[in-house]
């Protein structure tokens, strides 16, 4: 037997395994492929107080091994998430994470006010770090000062478990991280995509309406890693780490460099399976080297 | 409606000529109910710079031998490598993907197809005539080699070919032919193509008040409801072509 | 007929391919492969003051379609580089180039001043941005104030192009473009590799010696080809574009978003006749598209 | 010496066992000169993950017939994809690359290969019997699995084999195997193999004063002196081993 429960700064997650913001939409798009309550969790879609259309057609570009994403926080705004999505999905895990995003610091409070109300969502993810959107998202992440103001505001109105998702793009991201702790944050998750730009040259037009996008997928995997491990080595609060993960090895790596529990996400889209895959592989890498307990590996590196 | 992903096995790999090819699949199990105008994604192994799986529409579906055909044009990388397959290699799909046609509701009833874009409607035409009803069928392309078993097209309704140079049936662009001239004759149109020939096709039919589908592509991440990526622009905001389409009615797109 | 020649501000290039430093050795590695009088030019390793050992093995790992290194800029340092290999290499180009690199300023000046002597010698490329030394390198990069100053004394003694390798990893690329520019740059390049990590998970240990290293190829390539764009829109000064360059196509992005030259680096160990594929590939897009001029190209995005 | 980049045609794939294939080339052209001891950077087409070009050893060149020989054991998804070439594919080298090793001066030469190892030491021993020596081999491997072609050695010297189970040979390490009971028989050692097996048998040859090569396997990522990756420690500071080994006497290496 194997243990594989992490206790994630007071979230309990049954496994190291949950799914990133924006790739798994509301979980009930992959029920036919995952069992979604052997997740460790799951995130939801990038919610804003208001509703959004996001960005013109078109809105992604292959890579290679990644794609380029502009799709801007398309979502039904706050009102619809809590009276109609939210009693619809609260079923499926009882670590439903809602991703939350603003283009000022009014709307991230009063968005995650909403939500601190909803009885079974153990958690927001602040995302700090959207590079899609014109006002606000990296904004935010990308300095300390614009990062610790909104943290700090958001912590006095979420009383719950407070996730900070950081933006990759950055030349010292362990200050951002530090800056987000010293402001009360729970745990950081790390990385947003990286900004990234794909041209095409037949029509000699950039391939997304907006020009630049975010990059995600096994292309920004070792960035990722070195983020994460960066950051170990300087907070004390636990690490989400993602970026690229593919299979359970993937996760693994994520592990050892000293994260606590990861996201999948450009990888459901190939696979909507995989996260059962790597919940499984992971269990079998630590029984076939004799780990018992999956807190053991943690930060190895 | 139930999705899956599953690996199918490949039956028959048929050269139709340099550019297309078609996919015979079968399943250990009994094939899934599908309806005409539905989707796969499909994974290509061993692609080098395939990184996502491609859409592909149901070309037909023969529930008698447990088989689903697919008929893919080749046009870059991915569609290429998966030409390479062979008989019992297996491919791995997520379907039956997007919404469907809609029902006739009598045979006034006319499908347009153009270039690859007749590949959902061989299934529409098998399909409607499954229920009884014997479309008028028209098929374009720009010459003769993208004009793709009509043979199993005329199965299913009355076939009307045209290419742009006159190498098979009428010469000009569909919209040329001599169905468009009259417009009594339909209630309802079904269309997939190239979008200019969509967009005209469309218009005829605004213009005669005939109700008319069609069948959009796009650039698809998932082709599940979960990255928003495929959006249309329509008269109720942005929709996801891969959930909410790929058949629209007219009518409720900015066109 | 295509024209590809460019003035790539005073530095006459037959075409804009040249070669990355530290992919292409001394050019003579690859006289089997490639007429090297038929290249853009060439920049040749990177160049110290004083001899370095570089990094322990190993230095090296695949990543999805990309590669981390940690060389570390091994090299023979400068005395070695003017007084025998300068002399062997000169002949093979009009346009070989330097990559400096130092630990602190004053090595850098030095380095330039020597290199100021080097007759045929027509331009240095400045690495403020090699991410696999303890001190200096990518330290002078990643702020305004130091990039200022490096670049500031370097300028003092070197009259020839002045071309400055710019690192991607930065909250602002464009503010440390500008500031070069400001100190009298004459070109800038970008972008240098992104740091990175990888660990195995059978050895529980980073793939590196160094533990994090510089990550290149196609995947770094959306990130490299949004940084191209943004500085284009923001220096007067001329680019050399490079990250992940593999065909002609790759090279046509570049050239799109800004780029008036590129570098090839990983693509030598994959193909090393790639840069005669590629001047060919630009000559044949060129001319089915009926481009009379290469110059008409670049920045049309 | 020349390098190349060709594209090289499959003659014949010989399936070993699960684990080991020869790969037989042919060139439009007169293969180049090789030595023994020498590689070639082979490009894996279709593969994923695979990015970078593989070093492979010379096994064996067969002048007569333009046939060059590439004995390749599969470790992971380059070495595997690579082994589903099929006769009339090409596969992309660059070669020959690497020194090799120095020519007997006598008789009194062993030549020791550990498991893959033994690839580059068929050519070599070809080689050194082409010029009418006649060298002891000893080839180990963890059982008779790892015993490659035993016959194609046989051809060009004294073979002796062991292996760790006793599958093959006597059983044990190539180290207990009774020839390194009599250091006074051997002028030279040739060694390839995995890199405790190569210190052991180093490490006897300084012992008793004997000249040891030894060919190195590292991580490479251009393979011709380019991108400094591939470093040694020696008494003479960093060396490539693409370019100035992969063959190195033991006294240069710091073991
Ligand atoms: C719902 C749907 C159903 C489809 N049905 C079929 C079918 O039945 N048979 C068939 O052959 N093709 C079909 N397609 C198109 C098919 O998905 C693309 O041709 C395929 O993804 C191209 O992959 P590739 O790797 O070969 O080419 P790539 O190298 O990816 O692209 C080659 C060229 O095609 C363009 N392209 C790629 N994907 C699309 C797309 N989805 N829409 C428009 N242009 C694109 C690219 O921009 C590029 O110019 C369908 C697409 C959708 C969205
Ligand atoms: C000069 C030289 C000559 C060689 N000659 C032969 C030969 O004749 N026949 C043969 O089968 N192999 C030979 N090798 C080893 C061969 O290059 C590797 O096995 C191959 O690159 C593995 O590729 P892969 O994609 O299958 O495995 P990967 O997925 O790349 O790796 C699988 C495992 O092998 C390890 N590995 C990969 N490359 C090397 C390497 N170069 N050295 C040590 N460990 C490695 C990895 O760390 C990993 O654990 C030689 C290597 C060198 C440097
Ligand atoms: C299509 C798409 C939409 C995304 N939307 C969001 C979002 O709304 N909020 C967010 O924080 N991150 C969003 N992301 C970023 C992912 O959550 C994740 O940080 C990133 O993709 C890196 O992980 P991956 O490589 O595993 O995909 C999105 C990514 C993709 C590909
Ligand atoms: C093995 C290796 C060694 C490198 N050494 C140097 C160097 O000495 N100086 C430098 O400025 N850049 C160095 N680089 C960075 C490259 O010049 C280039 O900026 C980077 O690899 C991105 O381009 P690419 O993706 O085309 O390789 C090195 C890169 C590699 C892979
Ligand atoms: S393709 Fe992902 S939502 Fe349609
Ligand atoms: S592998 Fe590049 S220098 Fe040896």
């Amino acid at each position: 037997m194997v243990n594989l429960e992490i206790d994630f700064n007071g979230l309990i997650l049954r496994n190291p395994v949950l799914t990133a913001s924006g790739t798994f939409g509301y979980g009930e798009e992959f029920k036919d492929f995952v069992n979604l309550n052997a997740l460790g969790g799951f995130i939801v879609k990038g919610t804003t107080l208001n509703p959004r259309q996001g960005n013109p057609y078109p809105r992604m570009a292959e890579t290679p091994k990644g794609m380029l994403n502009a799709v801007g926080l398309q979502n039904k705004g706050i009102d619809e998430f809590c009276n109609s999505i939210y009693p619809r999905i609260k079923v499926y895990n009882k670590n439903i994470i809602v991703n939350v995003s603003g283009s000022n610091i009014d709307e991230y409070v009063e968005c995650a006010a909403r939500i601190n109300e909803l009885e079974t969502i153990p958690a927001i993810e602040l995302n700090i770090s959207c590079p899609n959107v014109k006002q606000g998202g990296m904004a935010f992440g990308t300095s300390c000062p614009s990062a610790k103001q909104v943290v700090k505001e958001v912590r006095k109105v979420y009383k719950k478990h407070l996730m900070v998702k950081l933006s990759p793009n950055v030349t010292d991201i362990v200050a951002i991280a530090q800056a987000v702790e010293e402001e009360g944050a729970d745990s950081v998750s790390l990385i947003n995509t990286l900004l990234g730009m794909a041209i095409d040259i037949n029509t000699q037009k950039p391939k997304l309406s907006t020009i630049t996008g975010g990059l995600s997928g096994p292309a920004i995997k070792p960035v990722a890693l070195r983020m994460v491990w960066q950051v170990s080595k300087a907070v004390k609060i636990p690490i989400c780490g993602l970026g690229g993960i593919m299979n359970a090895g993937d996760a693994i790596e994520f592990m050892l460099a000293g994260a606590s529990c990861v996201q999948i996400g450009t990888a459901n889209f190939i696979n909507p399976s995989v996260t059962t895959e790597i919940i499984n592989g992971i269990y079998e890498y630590c029984s076939s080297k004799g780990i018992s307990d999956i807190n053991d590996i943690i930060g190895k590196i | 409606m139930h999705k899956y992903i599953h690996d199918l096995r490949v039956v028959n790999k048929k050269r139709i000529n340099p550019d297309y090819y078609i996919l015979e699949l079968t399943y250990s199990d009994t094939l899934a109910d599908m309806f005409p105008g539905q989707f796969v994604e499909i994974k290509v192994e061993n692609a080098p710079n395939t990184f996502l799986r491609r859409p592909i529409s149901i070309y037909d579906v023969d529930y008698d031998n447990n088989i689903l055909k697919l008929l893919i044009q080749i046009v870059g990388e991915g569609t290429n490598i998966l030409s390479y397959v062979e008989p019992y290699d297996y491919v791995n799909l997520v379907y039956p993907l997007g919404n469907s046609f809609s029902m006739p509701e009598n045979n006034r009833i006319l499908l347009v197809g153009g270039g690859c874009g007749m590949a959902p409607l061989l299934y529409t035409a098998h399909y409607f005539s499954d229920f009884g009803y014997t479309p008028s069928i028209l098929i374009g392309a720009k010459n003769n080699l993208g004009i793709i078993e009509p043979e199993e097209f005329e199965k299913y309704g009355e076939l009307h070919i045209c290419t742009e140079d006159g190498s098979d049936g009428t010469e000009g662009y569909v919209t040329q032919h001599k169905l468009f001239e009259s417009p009594e004759l339909f209630d309802k149109v079904y269309v997939c193509g190239p979008e200019p020939m969509m967009k005209a096709v469309a218009k005829w039919t605004v213009k005669h008040n005939i109700h008319c589908e069609v069948s959009l592509e796009n650039l698809m991440a998932c082709g599940i409801g979960a990255c928003l990526c495929c959006v249309q622009e329509t008269v109720n905001g942005n929709l996801c072509v891969c959930t909410e389409g790929p058949v629209f009615n007219v009518k409720d797109l900015l066109w």
